[in-house]
C-alpha cells in the first residue's frame, strides 16, 4: 500500500478498508506454480478436477511475478536454494510462504542423512503455514490455505499496528 | 554367449590385460587393466557375436579398506540378451581411466557422475565437470571417509 | 484447382473435424457429467479409508519404552527418552514426535511390539504457523519429586505403575535410548 | 576478455518453469527461435540418495525408494525389493507376487496418466491434463485404500508386501477395470488424433535405434524407436511370464519411426496393456501369505548384485554391494530418466524452442530419480 502503509489511526473507516483490502488479498490469492518433487504432484491433484482449488480464488501462474503465494512443494537442496531466494524476492508484496510437505517444513525425510538438502526452507525464506505430511493430502494443503486466508484477514495494512 | 564365454574371448584377445574373471556376482564380472578399458569396450560393441550394443550403467565404488576405487560398466545387449560388468580397479589417492564415452556416448553423463561423486578423473572426456552438485562444492561426497560440510553460501547445513 | 492446393484444403478440414471430435467429448460431458469429480472439501469432507497414515499418536500407558519405533525410524522423528522406576520398568518420561519431520512411512507402527500403542490416526488437517507446534509431547515426565505436590505432575493421567509420590527416581540407571544425533 | 557469438543469445530454462517437469535447466543458445545447442543442468534435486543408503538398514531405506521416482513408487519399492531378495535367496509367495504385479501395473497407469497429462499441457491444452489427474485420482483411492498413502506408498516390502488388501479391494479394482478403457477412447479422440496435436509432435525429435541404444534411453522411448525390447519380457521377474500382454513399439503412424508423437501413442497403448495385466491378475487371484518369512533384523549375504525392472519410464536398476551387515555397503541407482535426458543435447540442435518442451514432454523424464 505504499505511502499509507501503518500510518493511519484506527477508526471505524479505516478498519473497514482494512478488512475490505484483507478479504481481496484472500479471495486472490494466485499460487506460483513451483513444484520440486512429490509434493508438487499433490500441488498439482489439488489444482485439479478433485479439490479444485480455484474455488478459493486460488490460481496458479506460472511466474512469481504475477504471484501472491508461494507454496513450497518439495525438497529445497543447496543448489536450489539460490534460485527460491530469488523467486521470492521477485514476487511483489504483500507474499506469504506456505510450507508444503516434511522436506520444505524440516527435510523430513534427507534430515538426518544428507549432505545436500537443506533443512527446512524457513533458514532462507520466512514461512507463513506449515502443512505437515508427507506428502500431505491435498485436503490438508487446502486446510493449510484457509488457515493462511484467516491469517491474512487478522493482518492491519494502513492503520498502524 | 554366457559369461564364461565372454570371458574366454576376452582374454584370448586381450591377453594379459584381464585380471580376473568373478563368477559370483550377478552379472559375472570381469576385472580388467584400466588403461585397456576402451579396447575392451570397443571390441565387446564392434564384434557380432558380443554386440553389447549399450552401457546400462557405470558405477563408482569406494573400497576405502584396500585403498582401491572401483569402476564397473555394466553393459547389455539387445540381441543376443547377454549381460556382463567390467571391474576396473583404480588407486584410490589418484583414480584415473580413460573415458568410454567415444564408444558409447551415455556414458558421458554417468562419467560426470562418478567424477562428482568420486573424484574419479576420466581422461580424454569432452566436458568433465560436476553434474548433481554445484560447481562450488568443495569435496567428494560419496567417498567412505566424506565430513559433511556445516555451512553453504550463507546457511548451515 | 491445384494439387497442392487440394492438400491445403483437406487438412484444414482434418484439424476441423478432429477439433469438434474433440469438443464431442467435452460437450458429452457438458450434457451429462457422469459420476462427480470435485469434492466441496470444507463443506464434505471424505472419510480416509481404514489404513491412511494420518498422524502419529501413541498410547503412553501402554507403552513399555522398548525403542523399537525410534530405531526404526529413518528420519529419527522419534525422540523417546526412558528411566527406570522402581518396579524397574521402563518408563517413557520424553516421547517427542515431530510431525513436521515424520515421513509417514509406518515402518514404526509395524515394529512396535505392543497393540495398539503406536497408531495412525486419521486426521491429517494440522497446518500450523509455527514449526514448534507440530512436534507433539506423550511423554510421562520426569518422576515426580518427594517434595513436590502431586498438583505439580506434568502428566495428569499419570498411570499406576508409576508409584506413589514418595518414591525416589532412579539415579544413574537412566536408559538413554535415544539415538545418537547429529552424526 | 571472452569473444562474443553474435549470433546466438543464452536463454535460461529452468530450474523453476512448469514445462520442464521439475527442477531442470537447460541453457538454450538460439538465434531467437532456432535452438542451436542445449546444455541440460541438472541436480537441483539431488539428495543423496546413494549415500543415505548406505547409512540406513535394508528396511529403512524402503521409504526413500517412494522419493525416487514419485510417480511410480510402487515400482520402484518392487525393484528395490527384487534386488535385496536376489541376494537373500528367498521364495516369495504366491499372492504377494500377484499383489506386487496389480500394485506395479497400476502404478504404471497412474504414471503413464500424469505423462499424457503434463503432455497435453505443455502443448496448450489443458483439459486432457484434468481428465488425466481424474482417473489417476481414482487410483490414488485404490492405493490410500490398500497402504494408507496418496503418492509415496512403501507398500512393497522385501520379502512380499505390507500388507494383504482390504476387503472391497478386488471389487472396486474391477470397477476401475470397467471404467478405465472406455476414456483411452476418450483421450484420443481429445488429443492423439487431433491434427494440431499431430503437427506439434509428428517428426519431430526423431530417435533413432541406434541413437537410442548408445545413449542407453530404454522404457518406451525405446520402444517407440522400433526395439521390442521390455524386460517383463525379456528378463521375466515375479510372474510377468505367465501373463499374455502386447509390447507396443513404435510405427511412425503419424511420420517417422521413433518420433515425439511415436513416443506419446506407446504410453496410451501400454496403459491398455496393463490394464489387462491387472484384469488377469485378479482373477489368478490365490490364498495365501501375503509377505514371505524375513528375519526382523535383516543381515544380507555377501555379494553383488544388478537387478533390473521395467519401470514406467524404463529400465530400472539397483546395484546393490553387500559386506554382510545389516546396511549396503554401495547402492547405485541405475535411473531411465538419467540416460533418456543424456540424449537432449543430441536431439535439439536445430529445432524451434516450442519444440524442445514437446521434446521434454514426450521424454516424459522426471527429475528426482536424475538428481537422486
Amino acid at each position: 500500500m505504499g505511502v499509507l502503509e501503518d500510518r493511519l489511526p484506527e477508526n471505524i473507516l479505516f478498519t473497514t478498508v482494512d478488512k475490505f483490502l484483507n478479504w481481496s488479498k484472500k479471495s486472490s490469492l494466485w499460487y506460483m506454480l513451483f513444484a520440486t518433487a512429490c509434493c508438487g504432484i499433490e500441488l498439482m491433484q489439488t489444482g485439479a478436477s478433485r479439490y479444485d482449488l480455484d474455488r478459493f480464488g486460488a490460481v496458479f501462474r506460472a511466474t512469481p511475478r504475477q504471484s501472491d503465494l508461494m507454496i513450497v512443494a518439495g525438497t529445497i537442496t543447496h543448489k536450489m536454494a539460490d534460485r527460491v531466494k530469488k523467486l521470492y524476492a521477485q514476487m511483489p508484496s504483500p507474499k506469504y510462504v506456505i510450507a508444503m510437505g516434511s522436506c520444505a517444513n524440516t527435510g523430513g525425510p534427507f534430515y538426518k542423512d544428507s549432505y545436500a538438502v537443506l533443512k527446512g526452507v524457513d533458514r532462507i525464506i520466512p514461512v507463513d503455514v506449515y502443512v505437515p505430511g508427507c506428502p500431505p493430502k491435498p485436503e490438508a494443503l487446502i486446510e493449510g490455505i484457509m488457515k493462511l486466508q484467516e491469517r491474512i484477514m487478522e493482518k492491519k495494512t494502513l492503520v498502524k499496528k | 554367449m554366457d559369461a564364461k564365454q565372454i570371458y574366454q574371448t576376452l582374454s584370448e584377445k586381450f591377453t594379459g590385460r584381464i585380471k580376473q574373471f568373478q563368477e559370483n556376482t550377478h552379472p559375472a564380472s570381469v576385472v580388467v587393466e584400466s588403461d585397456a578399458i576402451v579396447d575392451i569396450c570397443s571390441f565387446l560393441k564392434r564384434e557380432t557375436e558380443l554386440e553389447f550394443t549399450s552401457m546400462i550403467s557405470l558405477s563408482g565404488v569406494d573400497l576405502k579398506d584396500q585403498g582401491k576405487m572401483l569402476v564397473i560398466y555394466h553393459l547389455g545387449s539387445i540381441r543376443h540378451k547377454h549381460k556382463i560388468a567390467l571391474k576396473v580397479e583404480l588407486d584410490r589417492n589418484n583414480p584415473h581411466v580413460p573415458t568410454v564415452e567415444k564408444v558409447w556416448p551415455g556414458a558421458n553423463w554417468y562419467e560426470r557422475e562418478a567424477y562428482d561423486l568420486y573424484g574419479i578423473v576420466f581422461d580424454n572426456h569432452s566436458d568433465l565437470r560436476r553434474i548433481l552438485l554445484p560447481d562450488d562444492w568443495e569435496g567428494w561426497p560419496m567417498r567412505k571417509d566424506y565430513v559433511y560440510p556445516k555451512r553453504y553460501h550463507t546457511w548451515d547445513v | 484447382m491445384t494439387e497442392n492446393s487440394k492438400g491445403y484444403f483437406k487438412k484444414m478440414l482434418d484439424a476441423v473435424k478432429s477439433v469438434f471430435t474433440g469438443l464431442g467429448v467435452t460437450i458429452g460431458y457438458g450434457v451429462s457429467p457422469g459420476r462427480e469429480v470435485t469434492q466441496q472439501y470444507p463443506e464434505v469432507k471424505r472419510e480416509p479409508y481404514d489404513r491412511f497414515r494420518g498422524k502419529l499418536f501413541v498410547d503412553i500407558n501402554i507403552c513399555t519404552g522398548c525403542t523399537a519405533c525410534a530405531r526404526i525410524c529413518p528420519v529419527d522423528a522419534i525422540v523417546l527418552k526412558t528411566v527406570r522406576d522402581e518396579n524397574k520398568k521402563l518408563r517413557p518420561v520424553v516421547f517427542d514426535i515431530d510431525n513436521a519431520r515424520c515421513i509417514y512411512c509406518g515402518l514404526c507402527v509395524e515394529a512396535c511390539p505392543v497393540d495398539n500403542c503406536l497408531y495412525f490416526r486419521k486426521e491429517y488437517e494440522f497446518s500450523s504457523y509455527s514449526k514448534d507446534e507440530l512436534i507433539s509431547h506423550f511423554g510421562l515426565g520426569e518422576l515426580p519429586q518427594p517434595d513436590k505436590p502431586a498438583a505439580d505432575r506434568p502428566s495428569p493421567d499419570m498411570p499406576a505403575q508409576a508409584g506413589p509420590a514418595k518414591d525416589q527416581p532412579v539415579q544413574g540407571k537412566t536408559d538413554e535410548t535415544r539415538k545418537e544425533e547429529g552424526k | 576478455m571472452a569473444v562474443v557469438d553474435e549470433r546466438f543469445m543464452d536463454l535460461n530454462m529452468g530450474p523453476q518453469h512448469p514445462s520442464t517437469h521439475g527442477v531442470l535447466r537447460l541453457l538454450i543458445k538460439t538465434d531467437g527461435e532456432v535452438v542451436s545447442r542445449v546444455t541440460p543442468y541438472i541436480g537441483y534435486l539431488h539428495r543423496a540418495l546413494e549415500k543415505i543408503a548406505e547409512r540406513l538398514t535394508y528396511p529403512q531405506f524402503t521409504p526413500f525408494t517412494d522419493r525416487l521416482d514419485y510417480l511410480a513408487s510402487m515400482n520402484c519399492n518392487l525393484a528395490y525389493a527384487l534386488t535385496v531378495e536376489k541376494l537373500l535367496n528367498i521364495e516369495i509367495p504366491r499372492r504377494a507376487q500377484i499383489l506386487r504385479v496389480i500394485m506395479a501395473e497400476l502404478n504404471r497407469i497412474s504414471s503413464h496418466l500424469i505423462a499424457f497429462g503434463s503432455l497435453s499441457s505443455d502443448m496448450g491444452a489443458f483439459t486432457p491434463f484434468l481428465f488425466g489427474i481424474r482417473e489417476r485420482e481414482f487410483i490414488n483411492d485404490l492405493f490410500e485404500m490398500v497402504c494408507g498413502a496418496r503418492l509415496t506408498y512403501n507398500y512393497i516390502r522385501i520379502g512380499g508386501v505390507a500388507q494383504d488388501i482390504p476387503d472391497g479391494f478386488i471389487d472396486k479394482t474391477k470397477e476401475f477395470l470397467d471404467y478405465f478403457p472406455p476414456k483411452i477412447k476418450e483421450y484420443n479422440d481429445l488429443l492423439s488424433y487431433n491434427a494440431i496435436f499431430i503437427k506439434r509432435l509428428a517428426n519431430i525429435a526423431v530417435i533413432s535405434p541406434e541413437d537410442a541404444l548408445d545413449y542407453g534411453v530404454t522404457g518406451p522411448n525405446l520402444r517407440a524407436s522400433g526395439i521390442k525390447w521390455d524386460l517383463r519380457r525379456e528378463e521375466p521377474y515375479l510372474m510377468y511370464n505367465e501373463l499374455d500382454f502386447d509390447i507396443p513399439v513404435g510405427r511412425g503412424e503419424m511420420g517417422r519411426v521413433g518420433d515425439a508423437w511415436d513416443r506419446y501413442m506407446m504410453r496410451i497403448y501400454e496403459m491398455e496393456q496393463s490394464a489387462k495385466i491387472v484384469r488377469q491378475c485378479i482373477d489368478m487371484f490365490q490364498q495365501g501369505d501375503h509377505i514371505a518369512k524375513v528375519p526382523k533384523v535383516l543381515k544380507v549375504p555377501a555379494g553383488e548384485v544388478y537387478v533390473r525392472a521395467e519401470n514406467p519410464r524404463g529400465e530400472l536398476g539397483f546395484y546393490l554391494i553387500s559386506d554382510g551387515s545389516t546396511k549396503p555397503y554401495r547402492l547405485k541407482i541405475r535411473a531411465p530418466s538419467f540416460a533418456n535426458l543424456s540424449i537432449v543435447p543430441k536431439l535439439s540442435g536445430g529445432v524451434m524452442i516450442a519444440d524442445l518442451v514437446a521434446i521434454i514432454g514426450s521424454l516424459d523424464i522426471i527429475l528426482p530419480e536424475i538428481d537422486r
